[in-house]
């Protein structure tokens, strides 16, 4: 057993956890944040993404010990007083159909638009190529994330209204 | 578009945004993971590397020594309860857990129960498995070969034929054959993919042996069905229907993968009954794509008859079916091939003849649809290649000789010549529209300049007539179950509702499109209709949602039980307003009299009344079930148009446009149907030019995982281009189609027709998919355009 | 899937490190971002008994020019790479290799040194390496030493690092001006290994001669290579595009591939072919040719 | 998947016979081989020890040696099973006198894996056959040579 201390969405939690715990496991059943899902198991789908020390890593890869120490954010945590521009870019722009792998999915995007604030949808599609969706076809997360992106620098967004 | 609701009412038209988005956002989706219940135990699961192999010998006993491991189940426990079988949808035979023989690579073995899931994975390395390994049946080709090994010798069998299945005149085809100016032939190979929805399966069985009641807890599409299925297979040890409880949460997609009983399923119901506790099992990726049902793996002979100025006349396809070692297809009985007789397609000729023979191998069961009704896309593929093959052969443009050759709108209802009456449809503006889009032209000319210097560039089309929503009732059943679907509303005094039904959305956004039904058809706001799915002690009975039937027969379902509502609130009105019904005239939301709009009563006011002041003899409450059984079928179409550009020396495929227009009928909610059709666009593409599952000789699975079965991500995914036209549905009560898997169905021809068409002039008239680069690098060397070093 | 239980250890400077890699010796396993061993760990493909994460040493982080050499410390990750303006402005040949490594997650937590130490042909860095001529700097017991990188990758996942030493740094020699890279990877799906890819890093002299050029391969042999036959031919000419190709169908006869779900030899020497030639085309381009 | 090689030793072929019939060295000059226990003529019970770089795999099982026509060609079927999955193999050794003082060994095999290994296999496979087939030579001269 390793005794680890995790930052996890602003709270400190210490715990003891088997070396081999993963850091997806350790979130979804000691934690109970059930918000992030796992989906492959070999760091290939992106359902399992969450922030470390505010860079997305695949959690289904990282041990809970590689996090001793580190500030975790999980989807749980990332609406402050309202919801994220980004949870609002997903529902706006129907970024999402079955929702599993939409948290994984968002916080990648968290970490995109934190280092490129304004991106094309060339590197919207690079920048989430390790997170699959099997609803979508993309289109709309590049959408949604376009939604953010301008959002976030400010600008009001018009909710668009098919009718 | 139909709409004539106010955005506050957001009945059928509005791109209303998703009720159910809230949870998923936030993280508080809840899917069968997410499951924790007191005392919960794990389930992992032992599984074969051999395709066949005798086992000899399970010792469990390294395995029971690790503490916390409770319990290692096998086959032989099974047996005691005769629960070591179970029955398939198509009423064939699958091993729960094999006694003596396993057939095919991954199959399950035994099973580890274990306070946790990490004890469960170290029980399941430390059991020692003894295998007599025999040389698998791989090939479906040679499975019928004397010599073979008989797979199904316990079903009678005296070889590896499982069924032949036939439609249409076989003589009068044979004739127009012997007889035509132009024949073409290919051989169409799809191959056998995964619908791989991000969530794997699995479940939560929790037995209460106090009750003897059973909560099964599970990731399914359609949990009426697997409700009887457990009672079908474990009604003999006291789990009878009344005391199966299933729920379905949320589910992280569907794709027709989550339509069958697993093995694992019944493992962890046997598991918890033995035990007393919940059993938790959870499938990894890898058991996902290795042992869960696959979809497609037909091999068809396809052959088009026509004349020399391309009147398409007849078609023959015949077909041979690899279904693994057991048929464990999710198609209605009477179809075991599925809606395959839709290969006529869009054209109008009288003859055609189909015939297909099913057979056994050493692969895992299945055949079910990924994202399509029931065979369809196999059916389009064939039609609209050997459309592209006549068009190349007679040298005429692909387009045209669609056009020419496109069911008119007058004729419909249109009998096709395999026994089908499309409801309607108007084919040639869908494909106006896409050439338009595309500058179809254009294009062909730019194609015709790049050829002369060595380029490499491909227009394909796909013009495709899907057949949804089964069904109506005197032909379509599972399981004897018949495939009505069902709505149940309750609007509560304060003129709010929920609305309950026997369907299980998996991302097609239910909760909100059916609210939209409802504020359609009685006014009430959508926000203030609450649905819900998937519990069978509240929901009312229902085969589920898979092959597009969600619309048709449960968004019809509803649609009914509100017009019953509204009869009801008629009566309440009239009585209300002391005039005659015949008085009264509806406009969304109200009764008023006519001729004096002002004396109306809205539907909430109505509704109100119906608990407090409703007439004298009337039952009071303001309720209403419908179980819908379709008089027909629905028939979506649609034409696509795909441009590709391929590097001539490495094969590289690079799709740069794509156009899809699509006519489901009806729209009830255009951003939600937008985002099925890209959806179901990239699971077009995956096939076509990236997944598929691959089998060695010796039946090992070669890319179970995401590292080698290809899941296309956005980049491989080309910016889709969308647009519809629209021809109602004119049987469904508001006029709708089903939408969801129009665009999985046309897309892999369009693709792989542009890919073809691109090299077509280098005498190129047919390639399998998945089109990959290596493939066209192949073919570029064989034709002579590179050298290999 | 999940892995074996193991031992885990995360020692804060080198010295422990390497303490208990002599103290555990061949049941130990070196961690840093960890995305080469753990999903090996969760298939109980490896099943280490000791794994020792080396990603809390301080000061093994860096890009910095000094002197004549771009150093390259073994636990930078790689989305400092992807960010360094030092590496976009000046070392092409490394972005471009960089971001075609996995994904932007597992990019946010590997490392450099470990996509080297791996010795695995189908990653990305050893072509890369190979082709700007880098050394590796090893620490032991006894002190740092020097591997040439043509030195380091002995065979299949076999690098020239003894059981008790630690790759802690990449020396690239600065390239003089005319100088240009460029990095070529045929994949089936982004994020995949290569199919084949090509690492080209080449210099001009004031002639327009090729004055030095380096081609590594990626997937295409069993410990990485370097196509040097090519790089012979090339040395000291003029780079015609009848050179180019006959380096590159030369790159292609020395490679040996093994035919697998991402293509059969033949295409794969295609590739190499093919795009060797245009990443000899890009450097040149780079390179202000 | 097959795997062959050639190699030539400075041994007679007698000499080399000899060596590869006694089980302590067979066992010795087999890559990953770590114990051969001899059942009776034909039989052995064999345990492995594969371990390249960061993947390892004990294994177990028979190994049989037959046909055996002395000093030309032997013939030998191998069974291996792990926890990742299972090794089939049939190799067959032909010791090809060159002179009195060379032999021409080389072996040609075919073989089957399962499970795991079959799975994720595919990239590792061929050359981690290469690796052992250039070990069983290396091991072999330097038996020889003693």
């Amino acid at each position: 057993m390793a005794n680890i201390t995790i930052h996890i969405n602003g709270v400190p939690q210490t715990l003891d956890v088997e070396p081999r715990l993963l850091l997806v496991h350790l979130i979804r059943e000691n934690l109970n944040l059930t918000g992030t899902h796992v989906g492959c198991d070999t760091s290939s789908c992106g359902a399992c993404t969450v922030l470390m020390d505010g860079r997305s890593v695949k959690s289904c890869t990282v041990y809970a010990v590689q996090a001793n120490g580190k500030e975790i954010m999980t989807i749980e945590g990332l609406a402050q007083g309202g919801l994220h521009p980004l949870q609002e870019g997903f529902k706006e722009e129907h970024g999402l159909q079955c929702g599993f792998c939409t948290p994984g999915m968002i916080m990648r995007c968290v970490d995109l638009l934190e280092r490129n604030p304004n991106p094309t949808e060339e590197e919207i599609r690079w920048g989430i190529s390790g997170n699959l969706c099997r609803c979508t076809g993309y289109n709309n997360i590049v959408k949604a994330v376009e939604y953010a992106a301008k959002k976030m620098q400010g600008a009001e967004v018009p909710a668009e209204t098919v009718a | 578009m139909f709409c004539n609701t106010s955005k506050e009412i957001g009945g059928m038209g509005h791109g209303l945004k998703r009720k159910e988005d809230a949870r998923f956002i936030q993280g508080k989706g809840h899917y069968v993971d997410d499951v924790k219940l007191p005392g919960m135990l794990y389930m992992d699961i032992v599984r074969s590397p051999y395709a066949y192999a005798k086992i000899l010998n399970i010792d469990a006993t390294k395995a029971l020594e690790i503490p916390g491991v409770l319990a290692v189940i096998t086959g032989r426990d099974l047996e005691k309860y005769n629960l070591h079988w179970m029955p398939t949808l198509m009423s064939d035979t699958q091993m729960v857990l094999p006694t003596d023989t396993v057939m095919y690579y991954a199959q399950e073995v035994c099973a580890v129960i274990a306070t946790e899931r990490y004890i469960a994975a170290d029980g399941v390395a430390a059991v020692e498995v003894e295998y007599e390994p025999m040389k698998p049946v791989m090939d479906p080709h040679k499975a019928l070969d004397p010599g073979m090994p008989v797979l199904r010798p316990d079903k009678g069998k005296t070889d590896n034929h499982i069924w032949h299945w036939e439609a249409g005149d076989r003589e009068a085809t044979d004739n127009l054959f012997a007889n035509a100016e132009v024949v073409v032939k290919e051989q169409v190979y799809i191959p056998r993919i995964h619908v791989a929805s991000i969530e794997t399966c699995g479940c939560v069985a929790d037995f209460d042996p106090i009750e003897t009641h059973l909560t099964m807890y599970m990731t399914t599409q359609a949990p009426h069905a697997i409700r009887t299925v457990i009672a079908l297979v474990a009604g003999h040890v006291g789990l009878s229907e009344e005391k199966i409880r299933v729920i379905a949460s949320d589910i992280g997609g569907g794709f027709g993968g989550k339509v069958p009983v697993y093995p694992g399923y019944v493992i962890a119901i046997a598991a918890s009954v033995l035990i007393g506790k919940p059993v938790k099992w959870i499938e990894d990726r890898m058991e996902n794509l290795q042992a869960d049902s696959f979809a497609r793996d037909y091999d068809m002979t396809c052959e088009l008859a026509a004349t020399k100025d391309g009147k398409i006349q007849g078609l023959r396809i015949k077909t041979l079916a690899d279904h693994g070692y057991t048929d464990a297809a999710a198609n209605p009985s009477k179809y075991p091939a599925g809606m395959f007789s839709i290969c006529t397609g869009s054209y109008d000729y009288g003859i055609a003849f189909t015939e297909m023979d099913a057979v056994y191998t050493n692969k895992p069961p299945g055949g079910v649809a990924y994202r399509c009704s029931f065979r369809v896309t196999e059916a389009v593929h064939a039609i609209e290649r050997m459309v592209d093959r006549l068009a190349l052969e007679i040298g005429k443009d692909s387009a045209q000789l669609r056009m020419e050759n496109f069911i008119k709108k007058e004729q419909f209802p249109y009998h096709s010549p395999l026994g089908w009456e499309y409801d309607s449809g108007d084919y040639g503006p869908a494909l106006q529209k896409a050439m338009d889009i595309v500058d179809y032209d254009a294009l062909r000319k730019e194609q015709a300049e790049k050829r002369k210097n060595g380029q490499l560039m491909g227009i394909g089309i796909c013009s495709f007539t899907e057949v949804v929503g089964a069904g109506p009732s005197k032909d379509f059943d599972i399981l004897g179950i018949k495939m009505f679907d069902s709505a149940e509303i309750r609007v509560h005094p304060t003129g709010k509702a929920i609305a309950r039904f026997g369907t299980k959305s998996q991302g097609q956004g239910h909760e909100t499109t059916y609210a939209q039904i409802i504020a359609q058809e009685l006014g009430i706001p959508a926000e203030h209709i609450h649905i819900e799915e998937g519990d069978t002690d509240t929901a009312p009975y229902g085969l589920g949602t898979y092959a597009s039937r969600s619309t048709p027969t449960a968004g019809a379902a509803a649609a009914v039980a509100a017009r019953k509502l509204r009869d009801k609130a008629r009566k309440i009105a009239a009585y209300l307003l002391e005039v005659s019904e015949e008085d009264l005239e509806w406009e969304v939301g109200k009764f008023y009299v006519k001729g004096a709009p002002e004396k109306s009563k809205t539907i909430q006011e109505l509704v109100f009344a119906a608990y407090t002041n409703h007439p004298q003899g009337m039952e009071a409450g303001f309720e209403a079930t419908h179980y819908y059984d379709p008089p027909n079928l629905t028939f979506p179409f649609g034409s696509y148009i795909c441009v590709v550009d391929i590097d001539p020396e490495t094969g590289s495929i690079k799709i740069r446009r794509f156009v899809a227009i699509d006519d489901c009928g009806n729209i009830i909610n255009p951003m939600i149907v937008e985002g099925q059709i890209h959806g179901g666009l990239t699971q077009g593409l995956a096939p076509a030019m990236f997944e598929e599952l691959i089998y060695d000789e010796d039946g090992n699975m070669l890319n179970g995982s995401f590292m080698d079965y290809l899941v296309p991500t956005a980049v491989e995914s080309p910016s889709w281009e969308t647009g519809h036209t629209i021809t109602p549905c004119p049987h469904h009560p508001i006029g709708a189609k089903g939408v969801g898997e129009s665009p999985t169905v046309g897309a892999p021809p369009a693709i792989a027709n542009a890919i073809i068409d691109a090299l077509s002039h280098l005498g190129v008239t047919h390639i399998d998919i998945p089109i990959t680069p290596q493939k066209v690098w192949n073919i570029l060397v064989e034709k002579g355009v590179i050298e290999a070093v | 899937m999940i892995p074996q239980a193991f031992h885990y250890e995360a020692p804060t400077n080198l010295e422990g490190a390497i303490a208990l890699l002599q103290k555990y010796g061949s049941d130990a396993k070196i961690m840093s971002g960890g995305h080469s061993l753990i999903p090996m760990m969760k298939l109980r493909l490896a099943t280490p008994e000791h794994v020792i994460d080396i990603s809390g040493i301080q000061g093994l982080e860096y890009i910095q020019e000094e002197g004549g050499t771009l150093k390259i410390g073994a636990l930078t990750k790689e989305v400092a790479l992807e960010e360094s303006s030092l590496i976009l402005e000046k070392y092409p040949l490394i972005a471009d290799a960089t971001k075609m490594i996995a994904d932007p997650s597992v990019r946010n937590l590997a490392t450099v040194g470990g996509n080297l130490a791996h010795g695995d042909s189908a990653n990305d860095h050893p072509a890369v390496m190979l082709a700007l001529r880098a050394t590796v700097v090893a620490a032991g017991p006894n002190g740092d030493r020097e591997i040439p990188i043509d030195d380091f990758f002995l065979g299949f996942f076999t690098t020239a690092l003894e059981a008790d030493e630690i790759l802690t740094e990449i020396r690239i020699p600065i390239p003089p001006a005319q100088s240009g890279g460029a990095y070529l990877k045929m994949e089936r799906k982004v994020g995949d290994y290569a199919t084949a890819a090509a690492a080209v890093q080449l210099s001009l002299d004031a002639a327009g001669k090729c004055a030095q050029i380096g081609i590594g391969l990626t997937n295409v042999s069993a410990a990485p290579m370097r196509a040097t036959r090519s790089e012979d031919l090339l040395r000291g000419q003029v780079l015609t595009e009848e050179l180019i190709q006959e380096a590159a169908k030369m790159a292609a006869q020395d490679c040996d591939p093994n035919p697998d779900l991402r293509g059969s030899i033949a295409y794969k020497r295609s590739i190499v072919k093919t795009y060797t030639a245009r990443a000899i085309h890009k450097a040149l381009e780079r390179a202000g040719a | 998947m097959t795997l062959s090689g050639t190699y030539t030793v400075n041994a007679p072929a007698q000499t080399i016979w000899d060596m590869m019939m006694d089980p302590e060295i067979l066992a010795r000059i087999t890559p990953a081989i770590t114990k051969l226990e001899k059942i009776d003529d034909e039989n052995f019970k064999a345990i492995a020890e594969v371990k390249i770089g960061p993947v390892g795999g004990s294994f177990s099982g028979n190994l049989k040696m037959v046909d055996k026509v002395q000093p030309e060609s032997f013939k030998l079927i191998i069974q291996q099973n792990s926890k990742i999955g299972n090794a089939a193999a049939e190799v067959n050794m032909n010791l090809k006198a060159l002179s009195d003082t060379q032999t021409e060994v080389s072996f040609t095999g075919d073989v089957k894996l399962s499970g795991m290994l079959a799975t994720m296999g595919g990239r590792v496979i061929t050359p981690v056959a290469n690796m052992l087939s250039k070990q069983f030579f290396e091991a072999l001269e330097k038996e020889v040579n003693g």
